[in-house]
């Protein structure tokens, strides 16, 4: 079966295309062939991860271009880590691809919509089996475009318009620095393979200084794909998009490359502390700082937005602090429960279409399915044991513990305002009194293409956590990861959040506080935090502000100073001119009406020769040439 | 055999290139009474079959079951007398069925009825076959033209655009299978298809099968692509103004087409003259005649095209098809071949 | 005298008089015929050059397409006249006429033919070497080597002659019907 | 296989190119100049194809050569006899000696 791991994006991708071109006069506009597509990629990559369990690996190359020394391949390998990956993503992407299915009914861009799904998924398919860093890049920068066409699909309005530009320019940012790092690393190493660079790692062809700006370089790629501080501005923003994508951009695919990248050359980290260093406080002031801002969120998919900017960050520390394996679980097991979280949001959406959490309450008695999945997803993401978000999260929290205990305490922080903001969304989504009586009496289940996959998932979400023990002796770096229990920092964990819960259902369930007064006390970081600590608005004013400054400024300078030297060169220039001018007029033109005149009478005589015979000219023209050839001879 | 007959002719004190002369002159007539007996067979072959399809008969007078209905048909057909129409172009009329014979005849220089058994292996076999093909436009136009007969006109240009239309996604599949052979000699193409059923090219190459019966089928205006002779429209077509001896060379030279045509879709696609148990030639003959009854089924079972429907199949659906087909092939050979 | 050296000037003759008969046939269509006739005498004679692969090519380039265009245009274009003989082909050469079409081309083309074989004469060429090459394969290497990029520029040459072909011929019937 | 001497196809190319030439110089229908130059062609290919088979090094390049004339070629005529057929939709003849819209 791994030999076929080629076909897994080559599946969706032939899909894309398909449905693009042919899928309007298909049934269901393209749904069936991409669901279609999915399924066979899901199943192939299980028996692909069944065989890498069994120790077989994979690698294969096409040669694509040749220049000079330079050979550039279309490149794949399987390894572990890949192989947890395309399960993971092709797993999600099918429950997307099938909730969309009645999420989407009656879209007029359908087809549109599922082509980029597919695409979208084949390139995150390829970027994980991709074995060298440009190939990478280029389904890097293929996912850019996917995301900006589905969080764009409702162009209608500009603020969607504004959000699918945002996400696009923002990412492009990181994937600047991306491609300098890259470059960099090709130019030292001389390839673009990971394991050639590993190589030359380990065997210190290398520079370390060089191989820091590299690290550090590369790593500004997932900062913006994976939505880090500070260039975490456009996920939120991204909400625009349809539900479904959303879970798919923000669970499995989008933010997902990122930590994967980090994760896939972790080699060129691993040898440089002081980029571990620099990607475990960008991971960890991520996870807090967005931990806040989803306190206060109103929108119900804003809150999920800046969770999973969060939950990144746990992830991006634990990469930081060298806890490897439990990077990449979290990352599946975020992948799963995010993906449940945002598609049962969509389902909520769908019900009552609003996406404001004030205007929700008491949906559980109306969508019990969507209710009871929700609560597994937010247990997992608030980490109550045995979901699966639980021993992920443990083992990061017991790395950074063991490794790095400042980051440990500000991981800490951020898990228990994960506790209290998740708990707040589902209070206000699913309990408490309806506030929108209308919406509340409307609101169904969205039948069952809808509800299946989020079953599916809630099952995957409840239990994946259990793989713990078998997945660290399988994807691991440098030598296998030995799960251990440590009583102490258990008990932080489940601490803390227990105090989240205890305290959101303290303010909002049984209002021991009014909420007023909170706000009324904190009200200059409420204000901050609503206003997510300025930083739209720093950017707005420092990057689209400055600019325009900067050009009025260059205005200026150009309309009085180089204005005055021009025209001074001008006056100058004038008054030459017109001495000059008295010897034009009278000896100048004297001789150019001379020449003109006598082509004037010449030409009356030569345009006899234009006959307008295509023939003349020919004969004229072999005459010619004749006489060329009579000359050789002669002359030869 | 062909070592015996160079050492007679050696002792008769010839050289090489004279015996080559001769000897292609020899295959050469073996390849006309080929073409000719089984043109013979075929006429009443096509009549039994569409007799039975129909659920008639066919011929059963002359001879047992009507077997020497041919010969008494083609009797007939050389003993008519031989007319040219008044203000026809006579060079012309009489030279278009030679032209059209030779063109048809011309194809079977390359066609392999054994692994040995080749009038003369060309190594541009492919490229010979597309050549060849295209003459038979000539003819076709010289008749028209000169019957001075504006049916036979029509019916020309018509088969005209029909045949250098369809011969853009016949070509492209030939591509194909020079491709997945790696050479052009037939002789390669054949060799590459015997080991089995399984390594003939019709299974990687379905799409390219499909192409080339179709386009093919157009090519040699057969059923339901017989337009240039749709008798409801345009009399008979190009053939209108000939009779007897003139129209039964045009006669024997469609047929040689049919032959030729599914010779060909037996060499490229189905392993040629190669198989277990028999002869060469026994299997080569079998796989034609399948081809050929084949073709017979389609034209008694399907209606003819329309005509505007017949230049949108070839250029929106066969060369589309054969293009990707071409890519397939081209992926085809990186990865597996 | 080998056979390849008798079927070389065997065709040759044939294919001068055919080439002749291009330029004098009175009926424009037997003209075509012959144009065509000559084409396969040229592929005849890459044979016996030892270019199998170009004499296929000429067949199928300039026998299978570039007559039936020629005869697709003759019978397009003037379907009256395409019976009779050219009226065009033979008029009384007057005044100017008389040396711009009369005297002029024969001398051209004379002296061309004459200086031309007279250098073809003179020259010491180096003698033909014996022996048979698989040109088809060298061609074959060659063209998607050396000569990539013209190779490539001919594909796009050929897309924008079929692309300006199209052009021409809609353009003016679409301006044909406005102004009827 | 080849043993012609270079000088026979030489000729015979100049012959051709020179009945080509002849005609195109003369005749006053369109289509036949274009079989005339068409002519011409196929006398140059002769050239190359003969210095191709005596010259071995030079055997891709003579005969590629030779490809890419016929591929001209073939462009030539579809062009060529689409603008003739506007002249003869236009101006309902063809007569070379009736067109000159470049004269002064």
């Amino acid at each position: 079966m791994i030999q076929l791991a080629w076909l897994i994006p080559v599946l969706p991708l032939a899909a894309a295309f398909f449905i693009a071109l042919f899928g309007h006069r298909t049934t269901g506009k393209g749904d069936r062939v991409g669901i279609g597509a999915m399924s066979i990629a899901f199943l192939l990559s299980v028996g692909v991860l069944l065989d890498t369990m069994g120790g077989a690996r994979w690698a294969q190359h096409l040669t694509w271009a040749i220049h000079g020394d330079l050979v550039l391949n279309l490149g794949f390998q399987v390894d572990p880590l890949a192989a947890v990956m395309l399960v993971v993503v092709t797993v999600v992407s099918l429950m997307v691809h099938i909730f969309s299915v009645g999420y989407m009914h009656g879209d007029v861009r359908y087809k549109r919509y599922y082509a980029v799904l597919s695409l979208f998924t084949a390139s995150m398919l390829g970027l994980v089996i991709s074995d060298n860093l440009l190939f990478l890049f280029v389904f890097w920068e293929l996912m850019g475009l996917c995301s900006y066409l589905l969080i764009g699909h409702y162009f209608e309005e500009r603020a969607n318009v504004h959000a699918a530009n945002k996400a696009f320019l923002t990412t492009r940012v990181g994937d600047v620095g991306m491609f300098v790092g890259i470059m960099l690393l090709f130019a030292a190493g001389g390839t673009f393979r990971f394991d050639e660079l590993a190589a030359r790692i380990a065997d210190g062809s290398f520079a370390l200084p060089v191989l820091a700006v590299a690290a550090i370089l590369l790593f500004i790629g997932p900062v913006g794909k994976s939505a880090q501080f500070p260039l975490h501005v456009w996920l939120p923003d991204a909400m625009a998009g349809p539900t479904p994508a959303s879970a798919l951009i923000h669970a499995a695919t989008m933010v997902a490359a990122g930590v994967y990248l980090v994760a896939r050359g972790y080699a060129l980290f691993a040898p440089v502390p002081q980029a571990l260093e620099v990607v475990a406080w960008v991971g960890a002031f991520t996870a807090l700082f967005a931990a806040t801002i989803a306190l206060v969120m109103e929108d119900i998919k804003k809150v999920l937005a800046y969770s999973t900017i969060s939950q990144l960050g746990f992830m991006v520390a634990a990469l930081g602090v060298g806890a490897y394996t439990a990077a990449v679980f979290h990352l599946m097991t975020h992948a799963f429960f995010k993906a449940l979280l945002f598609l049962a949001s969509g389902s909520v959406i769908h019900a009552v279409h609003t996406q404001n959490m004030h205007q929700m309450g008491g949906l559980f008695k109306k969508l019990p399915v969507t209710g009871w999945v929700w609560l597994i997803g937010a247990g997992a993401l608030i980490g109550i044991p045995p979901l699966s978000g639980f021993w992920s999260k443990e083992e990061i929290l017991l790395d950074a513990w063991h490794h790095h205990p400042a980051i440990f305490w500000t991981l800490v922080a951020a898990a228990a305002l994960t506790a209290f903001y998740t708990t707040r969304a589902t209070y206000l989504t699913f309990f408490g009194t309806p506030r929108d009586k209308h919406a509340y009496d409307h609101a169904h289940e969205g039948g069952r293409v809808m509800t299946y996959p989020l079953m599916i998932l809630g099952v995957l979400a409840a239990v994946s956590g259990f793989v713990a023990s078998p997945l660290a002796g399988f994807v691991y770096f440098g030598e296998p990861h030995h799960a251990s229990f440590d009583p102490f920092v258990f008990g932080v964990a489940t601490a803390v959040w227990v105090l989240g819960v205890g305290l959101a259902l303290a303010i909002y369930k049984y209002n021991l506080v009014s909420r007023r007064a909170i706000i009324q006390v904190f009200y200059p970081i409420w204000v901050v935090l609503k206003r997510r600590y300025y930083i739209d608005d720093v950017y707005q004013y420092v990057f689209v502000r400055g600019m325009i400054g900067l050009a009025l400024v260059s205005a200026w300078f150009d309309r009085h100073v180089i204005d005055l030297i021009v025209n001074a060169v001008g006056w100058i220039g004038r008054k030459v001119s017109e001495y000059v001018d008295e010897f034009d007029r009278g000896v100048v033109d004297g001789i150019v009406n001379g020449i003109g005149g006598a082509f004037v009478v010449g030409s009356r005589v030569l345009r006899q020769v234009q006959t307008g015979f295509v023939q003349s000219y020919m004969l004229v023209l072999f005459l010619g040439l004749l006489a060329g050839l009579a000359i050789l001879v002669i002359g030869g | 055999m062909t070592e015996l007959l160079w050492g007679a002719w050696q002792g008769w004190g010839f050289g090489q290139s004279s015996f080559n002369v001769v000897m292609g002159l020899i295959k050469g007539l073996l390849v006309c009474v080929f073409l000719a007996v089984n043109a013979l067979f075929l006429v009443y072959m096509e009549r039994k079959v569409s007799g039975y399809i129909q659920g008639r008969l066919g011929p059963m007078r002359v001879g047992p079951k009507g077997l020497l209905q041919t010969a008494a048909d083609a009797l007939k057909l050389v003993t008519k007398e031989d007319i040219i129409p008044s203000g026809a172009d006579v060079a012309v009329f009489i030279l278009a069925p030679l032209v059209f014979f030779a063109a048809a005849t011309a194809i079977w220089v390359v066609i392999p009825f054994g692994p040995q058994d080749i009038v003369q292996d060309l190594n541009i076999g492919l490229i010979y076959i597309s050549a060849v093909t295209g003459l038979s436009v000539l003819a076709i136009l010289m008749a028209g033209w000169s019957s001075n007969n504006k049916w036979s006109l029509l019916g020309a240009m018509r088969s005209a655009a029909q045949l250098v239309s369809y011969e853009i996604p016949l070509v492209l599949s030939l591509v194909a299978i020079g491709m997945m052979a790696g050479s052009l000699r037939l002789g390669d193409i054949v060799a590459a298809q015997q080991s089995g059923v399984t390594s003939w090219f019709v299974f990687p190459q379905i799409l390219g099968f499909i192409v080339f019966f179709t386009a093919g089928l157009a090519e040699i205006n057969r059923a339901p692509f017989d337009l240039p002779e749709a008798e409801s429209e345009l009399v008979a077509g190009y053939n209108t103004e000939y009779s007897g001896f003139r129209w039964a060379v045009f006669f024997l030279a469609e047929y040689a087409n049919l032959v030729a045509f599914s010779a060909l879709a037996a060499t490229f696609f189905f392993g040629g003259p190669t198989g277990p148990f028999l002869p060469p030639f026994v299997w080569f003959l079998i796989k034609t005649y399948f081809f050929i009854f084949v073709a017979m089924w389609i034209r008694w079972t399907l209606p003819r095209i329309r005509v505007d429907h017949l230049m949108n199949l070839g250029w929106y659906v066969l060369i589309p098809l054969a293009l990707i087909n071409l890519g397939w092939t081209g992926l085809y050979v990186v990865l597996w071949g | 005298m080998d056979a390849t050296r008798i079927a070389f000037i065997v065709l040759a003759a044939v294919a001068v008089v055919s080439a002749f008969r291009v330029v004098t046939a009175p009926k424009i269509m037997h003209a075509a015929l012959w144009l065509g006739f000559t084409f396969m005498l040229v592929a005849g004679v890459f044979v016996t050059l030892g270019a199998e692969f170009l004499a296929a090519a000429q067949v199928l380039v300039y026998v299978g397409a570039v007559t039936t265009i020629i005869l697709f245009g003759i019978m397009l274009s003037q379907a009256a006249e395409v019976r009779s003989r050219d009226p065009l082909q033979r008029e009384r050469l007057e005044g100017a006429a008389f040396w711009r079409r009369g005297v002029l081309p024969v001398l051209a083309t004379v002296a061309f033919v004459a200086i031309m074989v007279t250098v073809y004469m003179r020259v010491p060429w180096p003698a033909p070497p014996g022996g048979v090459i698989d040109t088809v394969r060298l061609i074959g290497s060659a063209l998607f080597t050396t000569y990539v990029i013209p190779f490539e520029l001919a594909a796009v040459l050929l897309l924008i002659a079929l692309v300006g072909a199209i052009v021409l011929a809609v353009r003016d019937d679409n301006k044909e019907e406005q102004g009827s | 296989m080849t043993t012609i001497p270079l000088t026979y196809p030489l000729t015979l190319g100049a012959i051709l190119f020179g009945l080509g030439l002849y005609g195109a110089l003369t005749q006053r229908n369109a289509i036949r100049i274009l079989m005339c130059v068409e002519l011409m062609l196929n006398a140059v290919n002769i050239n190359l194809v003969a210095f191709a088979a005596t010259l071995r090094e030079a055997a891709a390049a003579g005969q590629i050569f030779a490809l890419f004339v016929m591929t001209v070629a073939a462009a030539e005529v579809a062009l060529a006899l689409a603008i003739i057929l506007i002249l003869a939709r236009r101006e309902s003849h063809i007569d070379i000696e009736r067109v000159h819209l470049l004269r002064w």
